[in-house]
């Protein structure tokens, strides 16, 4: 019993992940009719904003101690960041422990900005192009992207931690009178999704913003000829939606290290996912999300293992066949979205 | 036609003289004269090498590729020498080898069984490369050195740690240093027995490919040996990137020691994850529950961060052991690229040094005499202490380091400790040892 | 006994009642019209008929044999072609090929791997839609994109198309909707023409009065999903039920 | 000729001609000049270059002709290649057999698949072909080893039991692959001056099969087949309510570009003899969309064109170092030749991909028809230097 429940948290927990980075796809499918290939580049960058906020905090001078030696044999350079200088090694210490959390505030304005020049310097010459065209482009723009973070950053994952007090595990069976621990950032990770998640939703449910890009995803001409200019608002959103991939690439860091690729490790999986949801249908994203997350944790139990090898391989894409096979536009697909 | 197999640069070169040296061009074909696939006929001998660029390794391609340099630049006379200095061999005279001047290419295996025996193909029939180096996968080292026997040129393996290289696979033309997965379970069982004990219950993570197997084969072996109960062994998807749906249910399973025979990306990310869900700091069966990671990489642990502290693995070598060709090397390198080298970097070094001065104690770039001069050769003095190149399977056999994560690391480079070095006869097997059955090393190839 | 005979036809959607119980009987080489106000079931009636639904209850024959249960293109190949509202057209080919696509399927069936053979080397098909597009008026417009066409044109491509393979029932779904008077005048003389020289049977949805006066030779009225009436036109013109019905409010 | 227009005839023979001549063509340089780096001219580069072209040709009669995009078509060349190793392990070094078992083998797999994906369209057809396809791969990798020997690939060992041929030469070598006798990695060599070009067995077998492969792809283009493909790409409910079944249409389509992806699979195999599984990763199945796109979708030259331009970058550009811009630029002055070089190093040697990553987005930015519209307008260029007031070639044709 402890077990399923560990997995159905487990998944919700990976679940998290696949739905907010779904969740940007389809906004930017539903809105603009575009297949970004470049999300997971998206997704990646916000993690690197982590790393790069990290690095930044952690940004030193160095002191010659006579006193140590270093690999050479050369007199060790003691290095002391500039932050905890400034604020004491106490409070200092605290903003580097932090800086995950503390890449958040700059990790909206930065995708919302590669957003906007992402959408206004090339996926709206697309618009009108083919479906093949937008994924080669965008796909180009993914490796470009990739590459870039490689030049500086290399190749290999960088650590980047939770802060000491977020970083330990929390025993959430308590709750169920058992005991089931269970990292405290994953925790955090999964509530963090869940009010991005309901963030976005109630934006568009309730902000007259979000009723006209409501309106647009249903029937863009109709509201163009009502006179709203719904390309600045396309390009707005296309910018939340950069952002919400990079706030979730923000948050994964300490889950996992961060590396060049983790943006295409990720991609082929939201595709999936978003298609299982269903083009164009917010809630089939999340929905699928957290579903596939679910069932990819219980396809790794060695119970089930044990009686199909190799399910754990397969599990997404054998779901993403019935699935597809038994509900022809996915869980909550539109008709006629996508489709030709 | 001419009954040739690949190119034969050496052959192709003369046949460019012969026609510059007439008013008009002539077309000079040519014939099945040459003694063996691209033989250096000029001043300069070309060698090969193939490392991981893109994709995951690459940092460890990379690195790999700056100690090829280095190496390069040693045997042409370059630097301060490195490990020239302090090799038992003393055949290389700093003037190339055989007194040609060393070049060489470099290419893009992309982890990429396909792609990096496409790369070394086009050294082979492009550059006319005489040897092939490289790597940092056993699969792509095995698919290379498959290639390299039929296209008679020499192989010498980079960071390939899988049994079956010189096991199942093993090639006459191949040659590997770097230890492999029963070297790392037979180093470091003493040390786990020392440390945790006979009565443990060890579960393992292992990736689901063949290397990962053959590492879960041999450690589970050797601490079995131990007296040690295997509770479970969890083939993982090379593809993931989270863990945790695997490593949530080691908690429960009784076990109270966990290994992951992880590599790379795989490796930073289980580990972390099992350290995330608090295994670290469980007390099971009484004991406290341990984490044991068999092949470590000091580029790979920096990914893992903090996470390291305290957990054992095996290391072929590691840039603080204090011999005098370990220094020698380190100095070098350091000197010239501003931090310490890596274990694939000390490897493919060795490699490169080790098959030139083969070259040179035969006189000859002829595959089959470089395979000769490799076979049962004994030195010393290349950072693992005496090694021999063993004649049956062209592995090498050296002493191993058992390693530890470092509680309080000076530098960004000081992640690891060295805990014992285990000597070369504690991990030596026979030739026909059962996890090494199966393949055969056939006879040398010279293309011929 | 006609060469389509409906018979209680019946569908619902969820709470809908989309169509009662409809019979209708349309007899060879006439042309017969099924008029009614938005909403009647005219369009899914017509769906019906080429398969694209399956009634809940009733039969559909053509030609005594059942068309339910059977494929649209199982359905075109017994001989029952369909214009739609909007012009389905092959926009990505020029006129001629649209043009040969019919003609192909007339002469191989639903499914050929034809691959070896070269369009220009099939001489009788070629000869057939070259011939059809003359009789279209269209011949100098073979080599243009199907696309680039006006509305007009497409509308007549896609009847030429319709022709060309030869049908014995021809379905028209609101064939002028949207169009200019002088386009839906040309497209009454092009179906006037096509009801004089062929063999031919027609059954034509539609909202224009004035269309259905100048065809039809027998109307059906819709309403609600069940037929009000169905007679010859001028007495449709004095039904006092149809008046109330439909024409009051339109005409 | 052959049962094709002039225009066509003189297509092929241009292709016949470029592969044929290729040792020549590709090797420009001398063999000692500095740009020797460029040069294509060595076999297995060649054979790749062919082996892709029919890939990809294969690729665009289901693409390009009935716009069904599938994003698992790696897997019917990974199919094709482990058919053709186990030929060679199990029957003999023949390629013939293997070739024709790889085209029958990953044809029913193609039948198979494609019979369940063709029931959906549009990104839900892509998304079922990437699934089938990541399946196979994710099982060959670690399920099947015992079948595709996993992470390694498939190879030839020293104890095939070959049932027409022996298990090892008498040098105890493992037999290399033939053409009834005939090596494919025998190779003539000619030196001519400074240059020196290579004719290799394989090569030319591989670039007679691509000229029968592109001969059959212009076929299918004009005949009354590829109409109805185009047809289906145009509009389904018009086919449907024209009386054709377009089920069968796209599902020969899949199959025949499965076999395409087959046969480019046994050929490659046939070259050299080992089948890795990551030749059915998503990524290779994306890598064949994009030479199809960047050659030029629907046209028949486009994608040879599109995968030789791929494979040139992977295999040439990822071979330049540091070591050799050194070498290129050694004629400047010191600080200018290190800036040059600094300012070149991101975009060669590792840095390959970004590279090709810039020229996907120029390409499909400014050329939106691909490499051959790129092609077009130089042409078009060409012809409106020669005569200015000749603006007449307004009439749209299909795109090559």
């Amino acid at each position: 019993m402890d077990a399923i429940l560990l997995q159905i948290l487990n998944g919700l927990d990976k679940g998290s992940a696949y739905a907010l980075i779904a969740l940007g796809l389809t906004l930017i499918f539903g809105t603009l009719g575009v297949v970004n290939f470049a999300h997971g580049a998206l997704f990646m960058i916000g993690a690197f904003c982590a790393v790069t906020v990290q690095r930044l905090l952690s940004l030193s001078y160095e002191v010659v101690d006579e006193t140590q030696k270093d690999f050479l044999g050369n007199p060790l350079k003691v290095k002391t960041s500039y932050v905890e200088s400034w604020f004491g090694p106490e409070m200092g210490g605290a903003i580097i422990d932090w800086a995950v959390p503390i890449a958040i505030i700059f990790a909206i304005p930065i995708m919302i900005l590669i957003g906007f020049v992402m959408e206004r310097g090339l996926i709206k010459h697309f618009y009108k192009r083919e479906h093949a065209d937008q994924i080669l482009v965008t796909f180009g723009l993914a490796i470009v992207l990739q590459e870039v973070i490689k030049y500086f950053y290399g190749a290999n994952p960088i650590q980047t931690a939770s802060p000491e007090a977020l970083s330990g595990v929390a025993n959430v069976g308590a709750l169920f009178g058992t005991e089931i621990f269970y990292p405290v950032w994953r925790i955090v990770y999964f509530f963090f999704s869940v009010v991005i998640i309901g963030g976005i939703f109630s934006f568009l449910q309730f902000t007259t913003f979000g009723m006209v890009v409501r309106a647009g995803m249903a029937d863009r001409e109709t509201v163009g000829l009502l006179g709203i200019n719904i390309d600045r608002r396309f390009t707005i959103m296309f910018g939340i939606a950069a952002a919400v991939a990079g706030l979730a690439g923000v948050m994964y860091t300490p889950i996992n290290s961060p590396n060049y690729h983790m943006g295409m490790d990720f991609l082929v999986l939201s595709f999936v996912v978003v298609v299982v949801g269903g083009m164009g249908s917010l809630p089939g994203a999340v929905l699928a999300g957290f579903m596939l997350g679910i069932l990819e944790a219980f396809a790794s139990m060695n119970e089930v293992k044990s009686i199909l090898p190799g399910i754990d391989q397969i599990i997404i894409y054998v779901v993403a066949i019935i699935i597809l096979l038994t509900r022809p536009r996915g869980l909550m697909g539109r008709k006629g979205v996508m489709e030709e | 036609m001419s009954k040739s197999a690949f190119s034969r640069r050496g052959v192709l070169k003369s046949g460019a003289l012969a026609g510059t040296g007439l008013a008009l061009p002539t077309i000079f074909t040519a014939s099945s004269a040459a003694a063996f696939t691209n033989d250096p006929t000029g001043s300069s001998v070309t060698l090969g090498f193939n490392v991981p660029q893109t994709g995951p390794y690459a940092d460890e391609g990379a690195d790999e590729l700056r100690a090829y340099q280095l190496a390069v630049e040693h045997l042409n006379g370059g630097g301060d020498g490195g490990m020239m200095n302090t090799f038992s061999s003393k055949e290389l005279q700093g003037n190339g080898i055989l007194g040609k001047e060393v070049k060489f290419v470099t290419g893009d295996t992309q982890t990429k069984s396909d792609a990096a025996r496409a790369s070394a193909k086009s050294m082979i029939e492009k550059d006319g490369a005489v040897m092939i180096t490289g790597g940092s996968s056993s699969g792509v080292a095995i698919a290379v050195q498959g290639l390299c026997q039929e296209a008679g040129v020499i192989f010498m393996a980079g960071l390939t740690h899988s049994n079956d290289t010189t096991g199942k696979d093993k090639k006459a033309n191949g040659f590997r240093h770097f230890f492999n997965g029963y070297m790392s379970g037979a180093a470091l069982a003493p040390v786990l027995k020392n440390l945790y004990g006979t009565d443990r219950n060890a579960y393992h993570l292992t990736a689901d490919y063949t290397w990962g197997w053959t590492q879960e084969e041999s450690i589970a072996a050797a601490t079995e040996a131990l007296g040690w109960n295997t509770v479970e062994k969890v083939r993982t998807p090379l593809a993931a990137t989270d863990f945790s749906s695997y490593i949530a249910p080691v908690l429960n399973s009784g076990a109270d020691v966990l290994v992951l025979n992880h590599y790379g990306g795989n490796m930073v990310n289980s580990l972390t994850n099992a350290v995330q869900f608090g295994l670290r700091e469980k007390v099971v069966n009484g004991k406290n529950f341990e984490i044991v990671v068999p092949l470590y990489s000091r580029l790979m642990a920096k990914g893992a961060g903090a996470n390291v502290k305290g957990i054992h693995g095996s290391t072929n070598w590691h840039w603080s052991l204090q011999d005098e060709g370990s220094q020698a090397f380190v100095r070098s390198f350091g000197t010239k690229y501003g931090f310490p080298p890596s274990q694939a970097a000390h490897t493919v070094y060795c490699q490169t040094l080790l098959y030139a001065d083969a070259v040179q104690r035969a006189g000859s770039f002829n595959p089959c005499a470089v395979v000769e001069a490799l076979e049962d050769y004994e030195f010393d003095g290349l950072g693992n202490g005496k090694t021999l190149y063993r004649g049956e399977d062209h592995q090498c056999f050296k002493d191993v380091l058992v390693v530890r994560g470092k509680e309080n690391p000076t530098s960004e480079f000081d992640l690891l400790e060295v805990v014992e070095v285990t000597p070369a006869a504690q991990v030596t097997y026979p030739a026909d040892h059962p996890m090494f059955a199966g393949g055969a090393l056939g006879s040398c190839n010279s293309g011929a | 006994m006609g060469i389509l005979e409906v018979k209680n036809v019946g569908k619902r959607f969820g709470g809908l009642q989309a169509l009662g119980d409809v019979n209708l009987s349309v007899k060879e080489n006439t042309v017969h019209a099924i008029i009614g106000p938005n909403g009647a079931g005219k369009s899914t009636l017509l769906n019906c008929l080429v398969g694209k639904l399956i009634p809940d209850t009733g039969s559909v024959m053509f030609d005594g044999q059942s068309v339910l249960g059977r494929k649209p293109f199982e359905i075109n190949q017994m001989g029952i072609s369909r214009v739609f509202q909007t012009p389905e057209i092959f926009g990505d080919l020029s006129v001629l090929e649209n043009m040969l696509i019919p003609c192909f399927a007339k002469r191989d069936g639903a499914f050929s791997l034809n691959a070896i053979t070269s369009v220009p080397s099939e001489k009788d098909v070629l000869e057939k839609a070259e011939a059809m597009l003359e009789e279209m008026n269209m011949a100098d417009k073979r080599h243009m994109h199907a696309a680039s066409m006006s509305r007009g044109d497409k509308r007549r491509l896609e009847i030429g198309m319709c022709l060309s393979q030869e049908p014995r029932l021809l379905l028209l779904d609101e064939p002028t909707a949207g169009m200019a008077r002088a386009d839906t005048n040309n497209t009454i003389d092009l179906l006037k023409e096509i009801k004089e020289q062929r063999d031919i049977t027609i059954a034509i949805i539609e909202h224009d009065m004035h269309v259905v006066f100048s065809l039809a030779d027998r109307i059906t009225v819709l309403a609600q999903g069940t037929p009000l009436v169905e007679d010859d036109p001028q007495n449709i013109r004095g039904n006092p039920k149809v008046r109330e019905a439909y024409l009051g409010e339109s005409a | 000729m052959f049962g094709l227009d002039n225009k066509d005839t003189r297509m092929l023979l241009v292709v016949a001609v470029l592969t044929l001549c290729a040792p020549f063509i590709l090797n420009p340089f001398p063999t000692d000049s500095a740009m020797a780096q460029f040069n294509a001219g060595y076999p297995d580069l060649m054979q790749r270059f062919v082996i892709f072209g029919i890939f990809a040709i294969g690729f665009n009669i289901l693409f390009g002709l009935t716009g069904y995009l599938s994003f698992g078509h790696a897997a019917f060349l990974g199919v094709g290649s482990y058919s053709a190793v186990w030929m060679f392990k199990l029957l003999s070094m023949n390629v013939v057999p293997a070739i024709l078992l790889s085209v029958v083998i990953s044809g029913l797999f193609a039948l198979l698949i494609g019979f369940v994906s063709l029931r959906r369209s549009g990104i839900y057809f892509s998304i079922l072909t990437l699934a089938f396809a990541q399946m196979s791969f994710n099982l060959a990798y670690s399920v099947l080893t015992p079948i595709t020997n996993g992470e390694t690939g498939l190879q030839l060992t020293l104890d095939d039991p070959r049932i027409l041929g022996v298990s090892a030469t008498a040098d105890g070598s493992i037999p290399v692959t033939s053409l009834f006798g005939l090596e494919m990695r025998s190779t003539f060599e000619m030196a001519v001056g400074p240059w020196a070009f290579q004719f290799n067995a394989g090569y030319y077998l591989c670039a007679l099969i691509l000229l029968a492969a592109f001969y059959l792809s212009i076929r299918i283009f004009r005949s009354p087949f590829g109409m109805m493909l185009r047809a289906v790409k145009s509009n389904q409910q018009r086919m449907n309510y024209t009386g054709l079944n377009t089920k069968p249409y796209t599902l020969a389509a899949f199959v025949i570009s499965g076999m395409y992806a087959g046969l480019a699979g046994g050929l490659m195999a046939s070259m050299d003899p080992l089948a890795g599984a990551e030749r059915m990763q998503w990524t290779a199945s994306g890598e064949v969309v994009l030479m199809t796109i960047l050659g030029g979708a629907g046209t028949l030259i486009g994608p040879v064109l599109g995968a030789g331009f791929i494979k040139y970058f992977e295999n040439i550009f990822s071979k330049i170092n540091d070591h050799v811009l050194h070498g290129w630029f050694s004629f400047m002055p010191d600080g200018l030749e290190d800036f040059v070089v600094f300012i070149i190093h991101p975009f060669i040697g590792k840095g390959w991909h970004l590279t090709l990553g810039i020229l996907f987005m120029l390409v499909v930015v400014f050329l939106p028809g691909g490499l051959v519209e790129g092609g077009q307008r130089i042409a078009k260029w060409v012809k409106g230097r020669k005569n200015k007031d000749d603006s007449t070639s307004a009439t749209k044709t299909p795109a090559e």
